[in-house]
This record gives structure tokens, C-alpha cells and sequence, in this order.
């Protein structure tokens, strides 16, 4: 029984890394800029193809793991400003339904290029996982990739993240932003230009995301999709714009996911959403939103 | 009433579509269908609410129907057993989402309709699964019809419907609850202070909409007998938000004038690019956005606007 | 029993009302009476706690400690729904006005809140209604901007139909957040003579945050002066403003020359 | 000018109005038309596009063949293809729009079930003749009676059934299973059928554990620490695509095939992609008598041809959709020229080729084939076992068995899921002799 309860934490806690690292960046964007990115399933997709490409051409295990970080920041630097600065900046003054829509819009646009790019045949590249081996516990199996690598990303990139917002000046002038644009313009800071860093960042971590779980999964066409439902529940469970909430939620999801998969299967595909109304129920605000009130 | 004029032009046209291209029957009455449950996300659409979920009252009226066939045999009957249906589960999860806004009130819509979804899917004992449940074709005021007669009985229901269905809820629209919608959006708290209660501007036009949701649901299942549980997939309730911005929330023309524009380029865009239809809907979703926000019937009034000055 | 039966009572009694936010104490034991009747002025430099002051006589903010009774009755804690139905309404410094509709239909939405609301398909401008919102607005001077919409008004008007919306609403108390600011110096003081005669003739109580001595002095019964959360003076408006104190802790922060 | 633009659009109202009571067109006379159109239905999306994209290829190419030696009875084949991807909904307009408006003779439907379900009413009610060229429930010709449709493939019960004989075959100390399936209704059904025909003919082995993680899933580990755990003896899942690609490369580097010994009765659309992860001694079925290496056509210009010109254009080894898409198109060209040649030469109306086609015998690119009296195609089932050679970069089947209908399928009028029932070690006996890989 304790085995077995060990093993179920191994697998949540792998599950919710990779949750975390494409819940994140949705987060922060909806932090900053107030938009709900629906295509951020798409750079995941992207994000995830490209990386499978670049570690095939990669050549050695160990280059291919290179390969991801690079696939990543390369999908981030030119699909993040090109969306923000080409699309997402010019409806800022328009209603959040409406910038809501433009997101779904190129989630739509979005889905039919990989297709056109990458086909319908499953792309799958494993060298990377295949770069670090498996790890034994308890006589059971692991890759270390999944059980140590992937979880270690998510915490370095969690540290990095609540470092980079807290304690540069950058940060502070995104979180500003994030907190009221309206006072962190008065006081000089260009929001503009936070909302392109901070969507590129979003950008850049949905891509981080995707090439971080490509080595592990076969990439279809749909896998956006897939992806993209989970983070909503998680961003909304966590509360608004909230990295620690989001890593919280995440580890929520995968912890209950894992358990569910060992002791009740058939809940496995409604933890998320019972997770969230749960949490929503007891704070309207998700586990991490602070209640703001107007001020009148 | 300019407004009637519309309705009753758009009428006449689509029952000219619908009589000079018989595949074009169905398709419409499914396009009026989808755009009855659009006209209640038109409604929260006033109150800034999205609802990424409104799929699951669609599907609760079609499956409504495909659970209730066997028991009754009435097309009337069934369509208020979806609506009924509809508006029960409106009046459960309105009740807990009603307190929400902004995304909170969109993602536990979402939660909502993908656990539905889920159910849907993992009851297969119940509902057949991803296989779907067939719907045989019920009688109409007692008639057995056929073909080609049940599909016009059909598309002149779901004329009616619409025509109903609209004139109600512009009403509706104009009264203190309607008006109080786009209050809510601009300033809920004056609501309150107002000693009004927000929560049940929002829930009353939720139920509403899911209503409506529920009776265009029930026609869905009606014209295709067969229901599937993709009605409840969440891209199914963004199709649905996406018809809304198309048409424009300006009045209730919006909703089916959207419903028909996007059911006429979906089969067009199929038609010619079997590989990339999605692209075409995401560039006009896009153009719309971008250019028109105001939507289909927005660029209408410009329009109008631009031939009075010039006559 | 019989006190609170008596006519002398108080319409509204505030003690000890405590609330701080993050170290700021907005309001630090406020005790504060207001009569049936009359109309209070109270006055203070910005951030002083006094639209704090209102809103948790409104039931927007909720006190650390201490009690409002209005008319006998505690509502310390109550929203601000239930509160405007027992008669207290407010206007806000802020203006808060439902902007995609028109002025006319801001003030009917008022008028609708107090009865017939949940009729689904009696319009909003009934015929009735219109014309009674039109009367409203016309007090106010602003029957030519009826049909406006509230986002195409200036300052001034704004501010102007926020109160005019919360009179719509009828009530035995009435709350203005700086009723006057913004609105332009030629016509102050003449809206808030037609006001202050309205709100005599129909016996309704006030209470406004005023930042200009000329129409405290010239308008209210009595003045109350807050400073740092609490209440520094109060008292006949010829009283408190001759105060050295009062004099040094409001105008001289808020009127001196610069 | 407007009063007759208005009488104008009078007439054609009240004609339009008139036209449903008129007969369809094809009920009039059958001439020989210009060309044979068919109306594909086909996932062109989504994750089943791993099927549909290769089944639309092999109709482009083998219609082209077709064409090339001057199309059926000397009328060329126009294809018109569609998404099912987007749901019932969508496809019924689709259809609809084929039938009336781009007057297609004939529907390829579909690839999921639903979209076959949903379809077969449609056809009756536009006398639309429809081969139902993929989909793969029992369920359509046990519950309903289609004149229009028949299906030009065996369905799930011998899909299902045949690596259940090959297994207990190979393995009759079979103790323990474990399943892991798709979370909808191929993955349900397939495991019924699995579970009831398990349960008749070796009674007593023991399910540890039922996972069905969600559609679409794109992580199995969890799902493979249950399985490392429980250690059961076979691990059966009907999983496909992307999915399966998954769970297999996951199973491989976490060592689960040391351990378990997988039936996979999909897989063969797999092993090209999968390559050599996928160890020697799995169990793998391919859907049906067909394989690029198929035991007996595998010599055959037919075959051969198909397989080079396939390989050639698209770059992969076919899979089974594309000889199923072969078996539809092979099945209408001998159903047309059989009928013609019943008619005296005449081109045959509508009902006149589904007449034909039921009962009929055709030969396709691996074999020959029946369609029955209900509509429901039999033809046998290749299931074998991986095993690594060098002459390709992905496992081969050794040892195939090709099970035939009689032993695997349920007769006519009978439900599958019933018929399993009366399975027994006989059954298992019967199965015909292995044939090992040959280069």
C-alpha cells in the first residue's frame, strides 16, 4: 500500500510538471495582459513539432536535448511579438470578448498550418528521454527524463520566474502593469512594451511547454487542443495571473489525477474540472486571486 | 419596425435558399438552430459574460430528445421536453455560476459542459458513447412524414422558433432585467446600490439562454437524429461564441444573421479546401475581429448609414 | 423600547467604527450621528477616511469593529443591496454610470430598481417612466442631455446625473460623494440650491463630501471635519470653519495658494 | 424591373416548393453517365487524420490507376472528398450537399462510427448508394436493415476475436490481463467483445486492471506504473495513431515488454512509425487480410505495384486504411461491371448495384473477398508477431495466421457480442497453421 501510494505521488508529480510548464506561461500572459489565449495550445503544438524536428536533426542524445531549448526559444522570439505586436495590439482599447475571439481565431488558423507543415502522420522523437535512461524505485521502471528532469525544469523555472518578477526591475515593472496599468503608466513605465515582453514570455514558455513534453508523446494533430482545456481549468483554479497558484493547481491536478488512475479510474478525466469548482467554491477568487474591490 | 423588415427579408431568402438547393434545407435549419443558441450568448455576451460552455445546453436538448423518443412521438412535445430539460440544468449551474465573472464565470462554464462532455462519453452504457444515440424520426401534430416533407415541416418549425423566440427575448432586451444586462457589464456595483440584484440579472438571462440553447438543440437533434457527445466539446461552445461576435450583439438579426453567414461559409470553405476549412473561419473570424467588431449586423447599419447619405 | 421611538433619535448612528487597510487606518473610532433632517457637510483632506466613511455606511466596506444603526436598526455588515432598500442611497466620487446606456436610461434603471423591475417585457422607457426621469433630470438641469449616452458626457454632467441618480432612488438618507467637483464654478451653486431645496422640501436627510467651504457654509446644517480617520470637529458650519485647528488641518492643506 | 424580379422570384419559390414531391433524378433512367462521382467521407483533422490523410491517398492513387485504364466500364471516377472531423452534424449537410447538389452516385462513409451510424439512415432516405469503407462497430447491420449501405470490410467482433484465438494459441497459460483503451466507444466495445469471448473460452483468467485514460491522452505513465505493478501476463489495447505510438515508445523505455506480453490488434498501422522500439514477440493484428507483406499476395505485380506507387508518392509503407479504401473502390468496380453485364450491357440504377452488391465476390489488392446478404463484408484476418530482420527499419509479422470468417465472424442475424459467447478451445484448435516471415 505505501508503495503503491509512492508510486502514485511519482506520477502526479511528474504529470504536474509538465501541466505547470504550459499552464504557466497562459497565466502570466492573462496576468499581464487581461487576454485568455486560447491559441497558447497551439504554441505548445508548435513548439512541441518544432523541437522533435530539431532533435532529429540534432544528431547525438545529448545535442538533442540542446535542440529543445533552442526550438523553444526560437518559436517564442518570433511567434510571440509577431501575434502581440500584429494582432493582440491593435484591439487593446477593443472589449476582452472581442480579444478573446482574435486568440480562437488563430487558434483555428494555427491548427490547420501545423497541419500543413508537419501532416497527420504522429512525429515522434524520443532521443532525448533516450539521453538520460531509466531510474528504478521500488522495482518500478521510470525514465529520468520524466521523473527527474521534467519536474526539476518545472521547479527551476518556477524559482526563476518568481526571482525574475520579484526582484529585477523588469519584473517588478510587469507585475506593476499586471496589478494597474492605469498607475504603472502614471508612473512612467511603458505598458506597450511589457505587454510584448510579457506575451513573448508567454509565448516562449507555451513553446518551452511543448518542446519539453515532445519527447515523451506522439504529436498529432489536435494535441494543442488537448492541452489547452487543462491549463484554462488550471489558470482559473489558481486565481488571476498567480505563478505560485499555478504551480499549486498543477500539483493539485496531478496529484488527484494519479490517485484517481490508481483507486478510481472512471474520475480520472473529471479531476481538473471537480478541482475547480471545488476551489472556486470555496474561493470565488481561485486558490491564489486576491478579491479586489473598485474603487468608488 | 426596421427590425421586423429584416427578419421577415431574411425569412424570404432563406426560404428561397432552401427551396432552389434542397441539401441547403438542412443545413439552415441547422444554422437557425445554432443560432437560437447563440441568441442567449448574445444575452450574457451583453452582460460582458462569456460563457465557453454553452454547448452542454445544447446537447442537453438533444439528448433530451434522443432519450425521450422512444416514449413520445410528438415533435412539439419532444422540443418542449429539450427546452424543459434545458432550462432545469440552466436553473442548476446558473445558480453556482451566476455568482462569477469575467473568465471564473467562462471557465466553470467550460468545467461544466466538459465534465457533461466526459459523462457523455464514459456512460456508454446509458448513451452509446462517442457512437451516439439515433433518433427515429417522430410524427409531426400526428403525420408521419417523409424525407424531404419532415425536412421543410422542419425548417418552417424552426422558422417559427426563431420568429418567436427573437420577438421575445428584443422584448426582453428592452424591459429593466434586459436593459439591466449591459449594466451589469458596465457597472455592477451601481446595480447593487441600486438595491438590484446583480446575480439575478445574470442568472435569469442565463437560465434564458439556456433555454434557448436547449430548444436549438432540440432542432439540431430533430433535423439530424442522431446525437453525438462533440454537440458538448468546448470548441463547440467557442463555434458558438464565434457566431455571436460574427452576427454582433446589436440586436437579436445578429445572432441568426451570424448562424447563416457561418454555416454558409463552413460548407463553402469545406467544399473547396476539404484540407484547411478551419484556416478559412479563423481569417474571417480574424477580418471580423479586426475589422468590423460590431459584427455582421454592424457593418449592416454602416452600411445603411453610408446609402442614406448618399441618396 | 420607547427611546428609540422618540423623534429626536437619530436617523443614523455610527460607533466606533474602526478599518484599516494594510497600516493606513481610514477610519480609527469613528462615532458620528446624523439627524433626521438635516444636512451634514463633512469635510477633510484627501485621504483622510471620508469616502471611506460612506462606504461602510453603504455596506461597500465592512468595519473592523464598531456599529451603523439606521432608524434604530443595525445594518453593520449588511450589502449594499439591502442597505438602499432601507432607504440610504448614495452618489459616488467616482461617477459610476452604466455607460452603453443613455442618461435617461440610467435614471429609469433607478426608477425601474424601486419597482416593476422583474417584469420581463414592460419596456424600460414606459411612457410613465420617461417622463418621471425627465422630471428628474430636469432638477438637475439636464433634461437636454436625456438622450446621451453616458460615455459622450463631460466631468461635470457626469457627476451631475450620478446624483441625480441616486435621489431617483428615493431615499431617506442621502449620501453624496463630492456632488459639485468637477462640475463648473458658475453652476454650482445653483444646482446644489435646486438640490437642497428638493431634498428640504421632501424631507430627506444628507450627508455630502465637500471640499469647497463656500457651499459647506452656504448649504449644511452642521460640519463634521475628519482627519486621519477620525473626527477632528463638528458642529455649526460658522463654528467649525472659524477653527484655527480645522482651519489648519483642512484649508490649509487643500485651499492654501500654492 | 421589380415587378418582375418579384413574379420571378414567385415562380421559382412556388416550383422550389413543388420539387421535393418530384422524383430524383436517378429514378428516371440509368444512361451511361460522363463520369461515376463519389462522395468521400474521410478524417481530414484531428487525430484520426492518421487514417483519413492515408485512406484519401490511396483513392487519389488507385482512382488515377483506375482512370488511367479508362475508369469503370469506360466512365471515369471523380472523387469529392469531405471532413468528418467536425462531427455528425457537419457530415449530414455534407452528404446532403453531395447527393443533391454535386450529384455524386455513390458515398464512401466513413472512418468513426458515428459518422456510419448517422450516415446509413441519410442513405435510405436518398437512395444513396453508400459503402461504408472503414468504420468498424458490429452494430450497424445487427440492429438495422440498409438497402443502401453495405460495408466492403469485416467489423470489430473478428477484429477483436482472431488475436484473442492467436493468443490463447500461442499462449494457453494465459493467467492474468490487464486492458488499456481509448475512452470512447471503439475502445468500450472492443474490450466487451475481448472480455466476453475471453471469459467463454478460458474461463477464469483474471482482469487486474481495466484503464481507459481519455482520448487523446498524451501521457501513459501513470497507466504503465499500474501495469509495471500488477505484472499481468498480457496487456490487450485497441488504441491507435498517435496514441498508441505513445503508449507503446513509453511502455518500451520504461520496460514494460520484459514484462508483459502486449496484444495489439491495430499495431500494424504502427510499425513504420514505431520502428524497432517495438520489440519482437508482440502480438499484432492489421484490421483485416491485408499487409504490405501479405503472406500469399505479397508476390503479386498487384500488390507490388500498389505498395512502390504508394511508397513513392507518400513516402510510407500503406496501412490498413489505404487497403480498405482499395477494398471499397474494387468492390464498386466489380459490383458495376457485374451488374452491367446482368443488365445486357445497361447501365445498372442505384438499386440494381446494391442489389449486386450484395452477395457479391471481388477480388482486391491481398485476396478475395465476399459481401453478405446483410451488407457486411467477410474476409479474413491476419494477426502475427513482431519480429526484427534486417531488410526493414521497423518489426515485420512472423508466424501469421489469416483466421478465416467462419471461424471469427458471427453469422448472419446474429449479434456478435452474443455469438461470442459460444467461443471455445475448440474454436482455438481450428485456427489454420502460422506462416512464418519470408524476405
Amino acid at each position: 500500500m505505501e508503495l503503491l501510494l509512492l508510486l502514485a505521488l511519482l506520477d502526479g508529480l511528474a504529470y504536474a510538471a509538465q501541466l505547470f510548464m504550459v499552464a504557466v506561461g497562459l497565466t502570466l500572459v492573462f496576468g499581464v495582459l487581461k487576454i485568455l489565449n486560447v491559441a497558447h495550445g497551439s504554441l505548445f503544438a508548435i513548439g512541441a513539432y518544432s523541437a522533435s524536428t530539431l532533435a532529429a536533426l540534432a544528431g547525438t542524445p545529448w545535442l538533442s536535448l540542446l535542440a529543445l531549448a533552442l526550438a523553444a526559444l526560437a518559436v517564442g522570439a518570433i511567434a510571440g511579438p509577431s501575434i502581440e505586436r500584429g494582432l493582440l495590439a491593435r484591439i487593446y482599447d477593443k472589449e476582452q470578448v472581442l480579444q478573446l475571439l482574435l486568440t480562437f481565431a488563430l487558434f483555428m488558423i494555427l491548427e490547420d498550418v501545423q497541419k500543413l507543415v508537419w501532416g497527420v502522420q504522429p512525429v515522434f522523437e524520443d532521443a532525448p528521454v533516450r539521453a538520460l535512461g531509466p531510474v528504478v524505485v521500488g522495482g518500478i521502471v521510470y525514465t529520468a527524463y520524466q521523473l527527474i528532469l521534467l519536474p526539476g525544469l518545472a521547479v527551476v523555472c518556477l524559482l526563476f520566474l518568481v526571482w525574475f518578477l520579484r526582484r529585477t526591475v523588469t519584473g517588478r515593472m510587469i507585475l506593476a502593469v499586471a496589478h494597474d496599468r492605469e498607475a504603472a503608466e502614471a508612473i512612467g513605465i511603458d505598458s506597450r512594451r511589457i505587454y510584448l515582453l510579457a506575451f513573448t514570455i508567454g509565448a516562449g514558455l507555451a513553446a518551452l511547454g511543448g518542446a519539453l513534453a515532445a519527447p515523451t508523446t506522439s504529436l498529432v494533430p489536435g494535441v494543442g487542443v488537448q492541452t489547452i482545456v487543462l491549463s484554462f481549468a488550471v489558470v482559473a483554479t489558481a486565481g488571476l495571473g498567480q505563478i505560485e497558484g499555478a504551480a499549486a493547481t498543477a500539483l493539485l491536478v496531478g496529484l488527484g489525477r494519479s490517485f484517481a488512475v490508481y483507486f478510481a479510474p472512471e474520475l480520472e478525466v473529471v479531476v481538473p474540472y471537480l478541482l475547480m469548482v471545488i476551489v472556486l467554491v470555496l474561493r470565488p477568487s481561485g486558490l491564489f486571486g486576491g478579491r479586489e474591490l473598485r474603487r468608488i | 419596425m426596421p427590425l421586423r423588415l429584416a427578419f421577415a427579408v431574411g425569412f424570404l431568402a432563406l426560404a428561397l435558399l432552401a427551396a432552389l438547393q434542397p441539401w441547403l434545407r438542412f443545413v439552415l435549419t441547422l444554422a437557425l438552430a445554432t443560432g437560437l443558441a447563440v441568441l442567449g450568448i448574445m444575452m450574457l455576451l451583453r452582460a460582458g459574460q462569456v460563457s465557453f460552455g454553452h454547448a452542454l445546453y445544447v446537447a442537453v436538448g438533444a439528448y433530451t430528445i434522443a432519450f425521450a423518443r422512444p416514449q413520445l412521438d410528438d415533435v412539439l412535445l419532444l422540443l418542449a421536453a429539450a427546452v424543459l430539460a434545458a432550462v432545469v440544468a440552466g436553473i442548476l449551474v446558473g445558480l453556482f455560476v451566476s455568482r462569477y465573472r469575467d473568465i471564473f464565470f467562462g471557465m466553470l462554464n467550460l468545467a461544466f459542459s466538459m465534465v457533461v462532455y466526459s459523462l457523455l462519453e464514459k456512460l456508454y452504457w446509458l448513451t452509446r458513447g462517442t457512437d451516439g444515440i439515433r433518433v427515429a424520426r417522430p410524427r409531426l401534430f400526428g403525420v408521419a412524414l417523409e424525407g424531404a416533407r419532415y425536412e421543410w415541416a422542419l425548417f418552417a418549425l424552426a422558422l417559427v422558433c426563431v420568429a418567436i423566440a427573437a420577438a421575445l427575448v428584443a422584448r426582453y432586451l428592452r424591459a429593466p432585467a434586459g436593459e439591466a444586462l449591459s449594466a451589469l457589464k458596465t457597472r455592477e456595483t451601481r446595480l447593487e446600490f441600486a438595491g438590484v440584484s446583480a446575480r439575478r440579472v445574470l442568472f435569469q438571462a442565463y437560465v434564458v439562454s439556456a433555454g434557448l440553447a436547449g430548444l436549438g438543440g432540440g432542432i439540431t437533434a430533430l433535423a439530424t437524429l442522431h446525437v453525438t457527445p462533440l454537440l458538448v466539446y468546448w470548441t463547440h461552445s467557442g463555434e458558438l461564441v464565434f457566431v455571436a461576435i460574427l452576427g454582433g450583439t446589436a440586436n437579436v438579426l445578429g445572432p441568426f444573421l451570424g448562424a447563416v453567414v457561418f454555416e454558409l461559409v463552413r460548407v463553402h470553405a469545406a467544399a473547396a479546401f476539404p484540407d484547411a476549412w478551419q484556416m478559412i473561419l479563423g481569417l474571417v473570424l480574424l477580418g471580423i475581429v479586426l475589422l468590423a467588431a460590431r459584427g455582421l449586423v454592424g457593418l449592416l447599419e454602416e452600411l445603411g448609414r453610408w446609402w442614406g447619405r448618399r441618396v | 423600547m420607547v427611546g428609540e421611538t422618540r423623534v429626536s433619535s437619530p436617523l443614523l448612528e455610527a460607533r466606533g467604527l474602526v478599518l484599516a487597510f494594510g497600516g493606513v487606518r481610514a477610519a480609527d473610532g469613528i462615532d458620528l450621528d446624523v439627524n433626521e433632517g438635516e444636512i451634514l457637510a463633512i469635510i477633510g483632506p484627501n485621504g483622510a477616511g471620508k469616502t471611506t466613511f460612506l462606504n461602510m455606511v453603504t455596506g461597500y466596506l465592512r468595519p473592523q469593529a464598531g456599529s451603523i444603526r439606521f432608524r434604530g436598526r443595525e445594518i453593520t455588515g449588511l450589502t449594499p443591496r439591502r442597505i438602499v432598500r432601507l432607504g440610504i442611497a448614495r452618489s459616488f466620487q467616482i461617477p459610476q454610470l452604466f455607460t452603453e446606456h443613455t442618461v435617461l436610461e440610467n435614471l429609469a434603471l433607478q426608477l425601474a430598481a424601486r419597482e416593476g423591475f422583474w417584469a420581463p417585457f414592460a419596456p424600460l422607457l414606459s411612457r410613465a417612466r420617461s417622463e418621471r426621469a425627465l422630471a428628474l433630470l430636469e432638477r438637475f438641469g439636464l433634461g437636454e442631455l436625456a438622450s446621451v449616452r453616458a460615455d459622450a458626457l463631460d466631468e461635470g454632467a457626469r457627476k451631475l446625473v450620478d446624483v441625480a441618480m441616486a435621489t431617483a432612488l428615493a431615499p431617506r438618507l442621502l449620501l453624496m460623494d463630492e456632488p459639485t467637483s468637477g462640475v463648473a464654478a458658475s453652476e454650482k451653486h445653483a444646482i446644489m440650491d435646486r438640490l437642497v431645496s428638493a431634498l428640504r422640501r421632501e424631507g430627506v436627510t444628507a450627508v455630502f463630501v465637500e471640499h469647497d467651504m463656500e457651499v459647506v457654509a452656504r448649504h449644511a446644517d452642521r460640519v463634521a471635519v475628519w482627519s486621519n480617520g477620525k473626527i477632528l470637529a463638528q458642529g455649526p458650519p460658522a463654528t467649525v470653519l472659524a477653527d484655527p485647528a480645522v482651519h489648519r488641518e483642512v484649508l490649509g492643506v487643500e485651499v492654501a495658494p500654492c | 424591373m421589380i415587378r418582375t424580379t418579384r413574379r420571378q422570384a414567385v415562380a421559382v419559390a412556388a416550383s422550389a416548393l413543388a420539387a421535393p414531391w418530384i422524383l430524383p433524378r436517378s429514378a428516371i433512367g440509368q444512361q451511361k453517365p460522363s463520369e461515376i462521382r463519389i462522395g468521400i467521407s474521410t478524417f481530414l483533422s484531428g487525430p484520426a487524420s492518421v487514417f483519413g490523410v492515408p485512406g484519401r491517398n490511396a483513392a487519389d492513387l488507385l482512382i488515377e490507376q483506375m482512370n488511367a485504364r479508362g475508369g469503370i466500364q469506360g466512365v471515369p471516377i471523380k472523387a469529392l472528398v469531405i471532413d468528418e472531423a467536425p462531427g455528425v452534424n457537419f457530415l449530414l449537410g455534407e452528404c446532403r450537399r453531395l447527393a443533391q447538389n454535386e450529384n455524386v452516385d455513390v458515398m464512401f462513409a466513413s472512418i468513426s462510427s458515428a459518422s456510419c451510424l448517422a450516415v446509413a439512415p441519410l442513405a435510405e432516405e436518398l437512395r444513396l448508394p453508400n459503402i461504408m469503407w472503414d468504420c468498424g462497430t458490429q452494430r450497424i447491420f445487427e440492429e438495422g436493415k440498409w438497402r443502401y449501405s453495405v460495408r466492403t470490410q469485416a467489423n470489430a467482433v473478428p477484429e477483436i476475436v482472431a488475436p484473442l484465438l492467436y493468443l490463447l494459441k500461442m499462449r494457453p497459460d494465459v493467467q492474468t490481463v490487464a486492458v488499456v483503451n481509448q475512452d470512447y466507444a471503439w475502445g468500450r466495445d472492443s474490450w466487451a467483445i475481448w472480455k466476453t469471448a475471453m471469459e467463454a473460452i478460458k474461463p477464469g483468467i483474471r482482469v487486474l486492471a481495466e484503464l481507459f485514460p481519455k482520448f487523446g491522452a498524451t501521457d501513459f505513465s501513470t497507466e504503465i506504473t499500474r501495469l509495471q505493478a500488477l505484472r499481468p501476463d498480457v496487456v490487450f489495447s485497441t488504441s491507435w495513431g498517435g496514441e498508441l505510438d505513445t503508449f507503446l515508445r513509453q511502455a518500451a523505455e520504461r520496460r514494460l515488454f520484459e514484462r508483459s506480453l502486449f496484444v495489439l490488434p491495430l499495431a500494424e498501422s504502427s510499425l513504420e512509425r514505431v520502428g524497432k522500439t517495438l520489440p519482437e514477440g508482440v502480438i499484432v493484428g492489421a484490421r483485416g487480410d491485408h499487409w504490405f507483406l501479405h503472406p500469399i499476395a505479397k508476390d503479386t505485380d498487384r500488390l507490388k505495384n500498389f505498395v512502390s506507387e504508394y511508397r513513392k508518392r507518400y513516402g510510407q509503407y500503406p496501412i490498413y486504411p489505404t487497403y480498405h479504401m482499395a477494398q471499397a473502390l474494387f468492390a464498386l468496380e466489380a459490383a458495376y461491371t457485374k451488374a452491367i453485364a446482368a443488365n445486357g450491357g445497361a447501365w445498372p440504377s442505384r438499386e440494381q448495384l446494391m442489389d449486386t452488391l450484395r452477395g457479391l465476390e471481388f477480388e482486391h489488392l491481398t485476396g478475395r473477398m465476399k459481401i453478405r446478404e446483410d451488407g457486411q463484408g467477410l474476409e479474413p484476418m491476419l494477426v502475427g508477431v513482431t519480429k526484427h530482420v534486417p531488410e526493414y527499419p521497423f518489426p515485420v509479422l512472423d508466424q501469421m495466421v489469416l483466421f478465416p470468417p467462419e471461424l471469427t465472424m458471427n453469422p448472419m442475424g446474429t449479434k456478435g457480442l452474443e455469438w461470442v459467447k459460444g467461443l471455445t478451445m475448440e474454436t482455438v484448435a481450428k485456427a489454420p497453421a502460422p506462416i512464418p516471415y519470408k524476405a
